[in-house]
């Protein structure tokens, strides 16, 4: 693994791009790769606005802070949520952003990996916008490896009503595929 | 093992210990113990209600212990600060339930989202009077499923409403824990005929026997009133005190290389995660630092404090908020040795650097002296 | 001009659009009679046709998030219902 | 050979008497009417909970022989909910002082109106605090004197019947102290109705509202009583008259909330 | 040139823009509404307190340029009381949520309701808890789902209308945030009313009640509240037809507190 | 001279302070605190009102202090229990105003005709949260009126919610009393212009200058919610408790003997008159016996304790309760002497003789250990 | 006989009186149609020729103190009231 | 003073016959007459039936302690009241007690005066009963000389309504006559 240890990720995007899932189904993957894992996320208002943010940490070993303050991977899917909880960034870490959320005229630091998240998840059918946050995901499990695709594929059953499950499954390959070119 | 939250672990943890009732209000970061029981209890035909506010939550859940049902409310602090009257009455009648206060930043309304550690003095003397106290914490997922469960056993065993104080940060993370089946203890019926209702820990429900009267007014031990015989209610009340204080179960800690520590550190809650952080790193260095994690902070174990500080050559007290759990800290170590407080009330926790830099800094101390 | 808000002009009468409030609840842009309101890419609102506004106002009454200011030289008749 | 009053004593926890009201006080009579109710319901005394407030009024339970639980000051429907969802075989009575109903229980008072819970609230209103000494109550009439309204009070009171009504409880009625006839079957109604029980009674306060207001003793308050009250069948199409009107406001079945809880236990316990 | 809307924009604390509210909530229009109704009331802004509950709705003092309280959960009215005896010259408008006013506030708002002291509450009604994530409140409807009442909800909502009226409000109306035309009117007429004003907004919660009751986004929203409602002018002699009814209910003018107050201190005053 | 009750000596203390609004609900033993002011406030053009309850009526003293009126309420245990929630409010906007607990036998409704001082800690810890605290008590129905216009003046310097403690004894007995004309501190306006209402202790009520901002959330200067920049919060927090524990006006005490004292006693409200009678008994004894009597509870007087206890052999902490004030005491202390308890929950005032014993059994020890 | 309470007799009708609980009221006396009933020096309730008795039972039932019991063969029409 | 210093007095009777008020005077006399005073008295139900009771102490010096526990004069006006707070007695005390306030068939103690303090004050005309208080108190004043006559008539003035104080005047004085014969 490239990361130390403990490793801490954080998912930020607007309310309602399902941030806190990503958050959870990392941590739940993580848990069946046999980590350590603590996860937390906005609350209020904050939760339901355009900068919302859920934050991982995995270890090998008991963790002891609960919460990141430096992450080594951020992955970002709003222009607000990019502003807000886009930096600080650990040396060596990952950021992942949606090429929307990039705000306009602002050049990305050099750590980043601007992928198209959202639209890739627009063009998996009807619907599709909702998964934005699993090819999220399935960038941030190509990108990084932090958790295995398996627990991942895991976590979404246990996680994802049965209905919604195969067109989840899709967008976490999308998201795979979309980061293989950029592979850190 | 699971995934869960530290409010689920509180719900599992109640549901295991037999809690049959669950009155509440909505409050952050309090409200998904709520949620969790509104759905674990009706299959297990519990009661759940949603009451008008955390003053009638409370009540509620005094009623339904009278009716024979274990039964929790959980709340944070400004919810708590209401649930002060009732809690005294609940000590009053000697009534076992469970009352669980996430801490958030305070005073008031203060910093809804953030955790905190500013309920430590209220969860003891928020209400008027003199009465027996049990308060304990938790510092992880686990512990909290773990240490709902003992207050449930606490509160029947001693016939008293036991707090338990979790926050923002603990009640909102989610943990991998694994769930064991713990012991429980059931509320003891009366052994025989001739059952005085104040007379000891026994417990009678309404319904369940001859009728009787429970009052918040002095009372004999038949329950009914004595409002001006004070001897009577002073007698009472130490009686109760004595309980909890002699008791054996009641003091719940955990300490990490007491045994050669140099240099105490005393926290609890989730705080005791940085200060366990702060012992490796010190170790590390060659500092014999020692955590000693409170999981019981009322009644407080002076006596294992007092003991640990004769030992060490100084303590150092980290807690999230401005002073509160080190003034009984410094009552009970008496002088036998320096203790220095490390508080905030930003909202954030304490890395482990920042706790290792306190005890460095009595160190340094001691070597500039020496 | 308004400080911070995009100018849709049509002759004297002007929309203007306050887009760092809008949070793309829609609501304007079902109560728009010409439909000429959208979301864009940033799920903020967008005018796309001012020639096409008749300036009734109906996108100001109803945003929850004071986005819309009218300006124009006659009183429409929903004007005195705001 | 029938004794009146004998019947009574077996209702009352003997050893407790005699009770703490003043000489005079309404409540005393309140008690009996309750005693009254009993013997005719005859219900087991201690599947009986009889749930008290902080007040004058609030002491009621201390007299009877059945379950007694004296609570904190406006909250007794609040401690009697939460007994009552747990067993909802026991029969449960509160009484409580309209200070304690409508003043610092006002809260509590509307929601068990709402919820519907098979509860029966008898509330003495008598106009003032006694306990304490005489201070004003949300039902003490504009222009009354209290010991913290020297002057009159400037407040318009609470109907209690209205804001029951209004609140949503499903039987609702109003009865006096003079009417000694009348309350006790109002209190037996009230019990046996299947859902939330508000019976209001007027009562008197000799020692203080009495007083402060020149009202006479406990004979010329009873008078005073009758004449500011009307029975609704004796409203006549001229109304009220400025008069309290008697009896019973609403007498209605709804769904009650302990039967429906029940319910969905059974539905969720069959699921899982 | 007149500006729509620009008017409104000195009314508002504009740094402190955008507010809270999730996309699409109703209170945000209720607050346009408000502004409206100061901008035709004319009031100078420092002259004004907005005093705000805990809550969605409670925050709504923080987005205007008058005075703002921000106080405790249910208790803004009592706060309100305590500041408008004191400067009677102020106007005081209290903005609360549903569950800040009747429920853990149901007390206070009777209460002022009964004493009429010449304050307007605002009551945003969305039936549901929205700042702690979707939990019944006492207006959630009987079978409406939120995150405490999975299965529906057991419990008859209040009346928020029917509770002022017998509470002794002196000006009670109702409007939605449809009714964007009928509601700053209302919030004008009741802030000019000498007496304590209660205006119910029916506002939309997308976020949770929408969501866990299926009904859709804001546009959906605002729909069904129209189909909910009927105007009092539209209302037939077929009644009601299960809709809740919308306009004023009452309109009286009663002695008004601190105005009675003040005479009785120019009495004692000339006494002594 | 007079003849009156320490409830009117308080009413008459707070109308001398300059107050003018008064807002309660009924409860003895404090009752008549209110019916005095319902008589006292109108002809002064002050407003009295009486509330629905506790939680109201400090709400409208609240509301009424940033209205520009002095404001108090008064309460026993039970409402002050009910109060926790506004009291922290107050603390948080920093609003001037005094709120009069006159202790009763507890906990719950207790013996509500017997005084106690069991609200002591509650008086300080009672609201959930760190805050600063002023709270002060008496010993004669003089202090009552002396010490509540402290309270007003403290309250308006400060900008704070300050607590008086009294109890059931001292609010109903009457004594013999000479009422003079004592200086009163005036709310103090803004400075000048670009006042920010949260920057320092200047008060700007509403409308008497431009709009702003009161919230219970943590704010910034300007009163404007931040809530959840816990920073800011904390700065605020400790800016507001240094200012009270660094001023030189707020601790207020008493001693008799303290000059030469080998044992001191501790004592405060209506026991330290039982005090003062021990060292009386004990000197005529010729066992060199000092009193501290503390008007003055919180904050503690950390200093003034420790150095006076590190010139007795032993200090006696004697209180109308199972163990409140003597934590801070044995904190403060820290081993300089042994501190010893003497309480008592009954509804009863000690006795001279009494803690004269108490005394006399640490000097007894003494002597033996000699 | 009841224990701790009086006994005023007429035949077969009995009314028993318990002046312990008495407070002195005059509910009873104004209630008392026959005007056998007065306070004595201890402001307590006494009876003073139950010959005249009517044993109607309106004593008990306005006596707020439980201080009557009657006991007689036949129902009075006021007793099914009580 | 044939009593130590501080003085206890004890006035006990049925809420309603004036025993708060008889205490009040007693404390205010003294004060008049130059020493320190405190005055309690029983409240809630207790003042309100039967057995309430109002102290007094007074002192040359600041006074200690405010309850009176075992009072040097006991003055009685009912039956519960002699029952419940008619004893225990200092030595060297006085005990006095309203004819009709011994329970009957009991011995009073030796050290009790037994006096027609309710029925003096009956004879004294309409409403006279209401008056027993005050009698009490000139038989208290004539038998213990604790405080002066002078300083009672002072504290009945700043008491009393202006249309009541004849009539209690005449009280005092009946109380003081009823006295004379048993001065101790």
């Amino acid at each position: 693994m490239r990361f130390g240890d403990p490793i801490q990720v954080r998912f930020a995007g607007a309310g309602g791009q399902g941030v806190m899932l990503a958050g959870v189904l990392t941590a739940e993957a993580g848990m069946h790769d046999g980590l350590h894992v603590v996860s937390t996320q906005s609350y209020g208002p904050e939760a339901r606005l355009g900068a919302a943010k859920s934050e991982v940490v995995l270890s090998r070993d008991e963790i002891v802070l609960p919460d990141v303050r430096v992450p080594d991977i951020v992955v970002c899917l709003s222009v607000d949520a990019y502003r807000k909880h886009g930096r600080p960034l650990a040396g060596g870490g990952v950021r992942i952003v949606d090429d929307r959320a990039i705000p306009p005229g602002e050049e990305p630091d050099p750590d980043t990996v601007v992928l198209p998240l959202i639209a890739t998840a627009r063009g998996l059918g009807p619907g599709g916008e909702l998964t934005a946050n699993v090819v999220a995901l399935g960038a941030f499990v190509a990108l990084t490896g932090v958790v295995t695709e398996a627990s991942v594929r895991r976590a979404l059953r246990h996680r994802i009503k049965p209905a919604l499950l195969d067109q989840n499954e899709r967008a976490l390959a999308a998201g795979q595929a979309l980061a293989v070119p950029e592979r850190v | 093992m699971k995934l869960i939250q530290g409010n689920e672990a509180c719900a599992l943890g109640a549901m295991q210990a037999g809690c049959r009732f669950f009155a509440g209000y909505p409050i952050t970061p309090a409200t998904e113990i709520m949620e969790w029981m509104a759905r674990l209890l009706p299959p297990e035909r519990g009661v759940f209600i949603q009451m008008e506010d955390e003053i009638a939550a409370l009540a509620a859940v005094i009623g339904a212990s009278w009716g024979g049902a274990k039964a929790m409310t959980a709340t944070s602090g400004p919810g708590f600060s209401l649930m002060q009257e009732n809690l005294g009455y609940a000590a009053m009648t000697e009534t076992p339930c469970v009352i669980v206060d996430s801490q958030r930043g305070g005073p008031s309304t203060g910093l809804p989202t953030l955790p905190a550690q500013g309920d430590v003095m209220q969860a003891r003397w928020g209400s008027h009077g003199d009465r027996a106290a049990i308060v304990l914490t938790a510092s992880t997922v686990r512990d909290v499923y773990e240490v709902t469960v003992a207050a449930f056993n606490l509160s029947e065993t001693y016939r008293l409403p036991v707090v338990l104080l979790l926050d923002a940060m603990l009640s909102h993370m989610r943990e991998n824990v694994e769930l064991p089946s713990l012991p429980v203890v059931s509320r003891r019926p009366p052994a025989g005929p001739g059952f005085q209702p104040f007379a000891g820990t026994e417990f009678q429900a309404f319904g369940d026997g001859a009728p009787f009267v429970v009052t918040g007014l002095a009372h004999a031990a038949s329950g009914r009133p004595r409002a001006s015989d004070g001897p009577n209610l002073d007698r009472m009340l130490r009686r109760s005190i004595a309980r909890v204080e002699t008791a054996d179960d009641v003091i719940r800690y955990r300490g990490i290389g007491l045994e050669d520590a140099e240099h105490l550190i005393i926290a609890y809650g989730i705080t005791a995660r940085s200060a366990a952080g702060a012992v490796q790193l010190l170790r590390r260095e060659g500092v014999r630092a020692g955590l000693l994690e409170l999981q019981t902070l009322w009644p407080f174990p002076e006596r294992l404090v007092r003991v640990l500080a004769e030992q060490v050559e100084d303590v150092v007290v980290a807690e999230l908020n401005l002073g509160q759990l080190v003034l009984p800290v410094r009552a009970a170590v008496g002088g036998a040795a320096p203790v220095r407080h490390l508080g905030r009330a930003d909202g954030m926790l304490f890395s482990p650097e920042e706790i290792a830099a306190a005890v460095r800094t009595t160190e340094d101390r001691e070597v500039a002296r020496a | 001009m308004i400080p911070g808000f995009a100018r849709y002009a049509q002759g004297a009468a002007v929309l203007h659009v306050n887009r760092a409030w809008c949070k793309g609840c829609n609501l304007c842009i079902a109560a728009c009679p010409s439909g000429i309101l959208s979301l864009d890419a940033d799920q903020r609102i967008a005018v796309s046709d001012i020639d096409r506004c008749i300036f009734c106002g109906l996108c100001a009454v109803r945003c929850p998030d004071f986005v819309f200011v009218l300006e124009r030289p006659i009183l429409h008749p929903f004007e005195a219902l705001t | 050979m029938p004794r009146v009053g004998e019947d009574l004593r077996q209702y009352l926890r003997i050893e407790a008497m005699p009770h703490v009201w003043c000489p005079g006080c309404g409540h005393g009579q309140v008690a009996r009417a309750l005693a009254t109710a009993l013997d005719r319901l005859a219900l087991p005394l201690d599947q009986l909970v009889l749930v008290g407030g902080i007040g004058c009024s609030g002491r009621t339970p201390f007299y009877f022989n059945a379950n007694a639980m004296h609570t904190t000051h406006g909250r007794a429907l609040a401690f009697a909910t939460g007994l009552k969802l747990t067993r909802p075989e026991l029969t449960l009575i509160t009484t409580m002082g309209d200070g304690d109903t409508a003043a610092i229980g006002g809260n509590h008072f509307i929601h068990a109106c709402r919820r519907n819970i098979d509860l029966t609230a008898i509330v003495y209103n008598n106009g003032i605090y006694g306990m304490t000494g005489g201070q004003q109550a949300p039902t003490t009439p504009r222009g009354a004197r209290t010991v913290t309204t020297p002057l009159g009070s400037l407040e318009p009171a609470f109907d209690i019947v209205q804001l029951a009504l209004a609140a949503g409880a499903t039987f609702v009625a109003r009865s006096t102290t003079f009417d000694f006839d009348e309350l006790p079957s109002l209190i037996v109604d009230a019990v046996r109705h299947p859902g939330f029980a508000v019976v209001e009674v007027l009562t008197q306060c000799p020692t203080y509202y009495g007083r402060l207001n020149a009202l006479g003793d406990a004979v010329a308050m009873l008078d005073y009583e009758r004449d500011l009250t009307l029975p609704q069948e004796a409203i006549t199409k001229e109304g009220l008259a400025g008069k309290r009107p008697l009896g019973v406001f609403r007498r209605e079945v709804a769904p009650e909330y302990t039967a429906q809880y029940a319910e969905l236990c059974a539905r969720q316990a069959e699921r899982s």
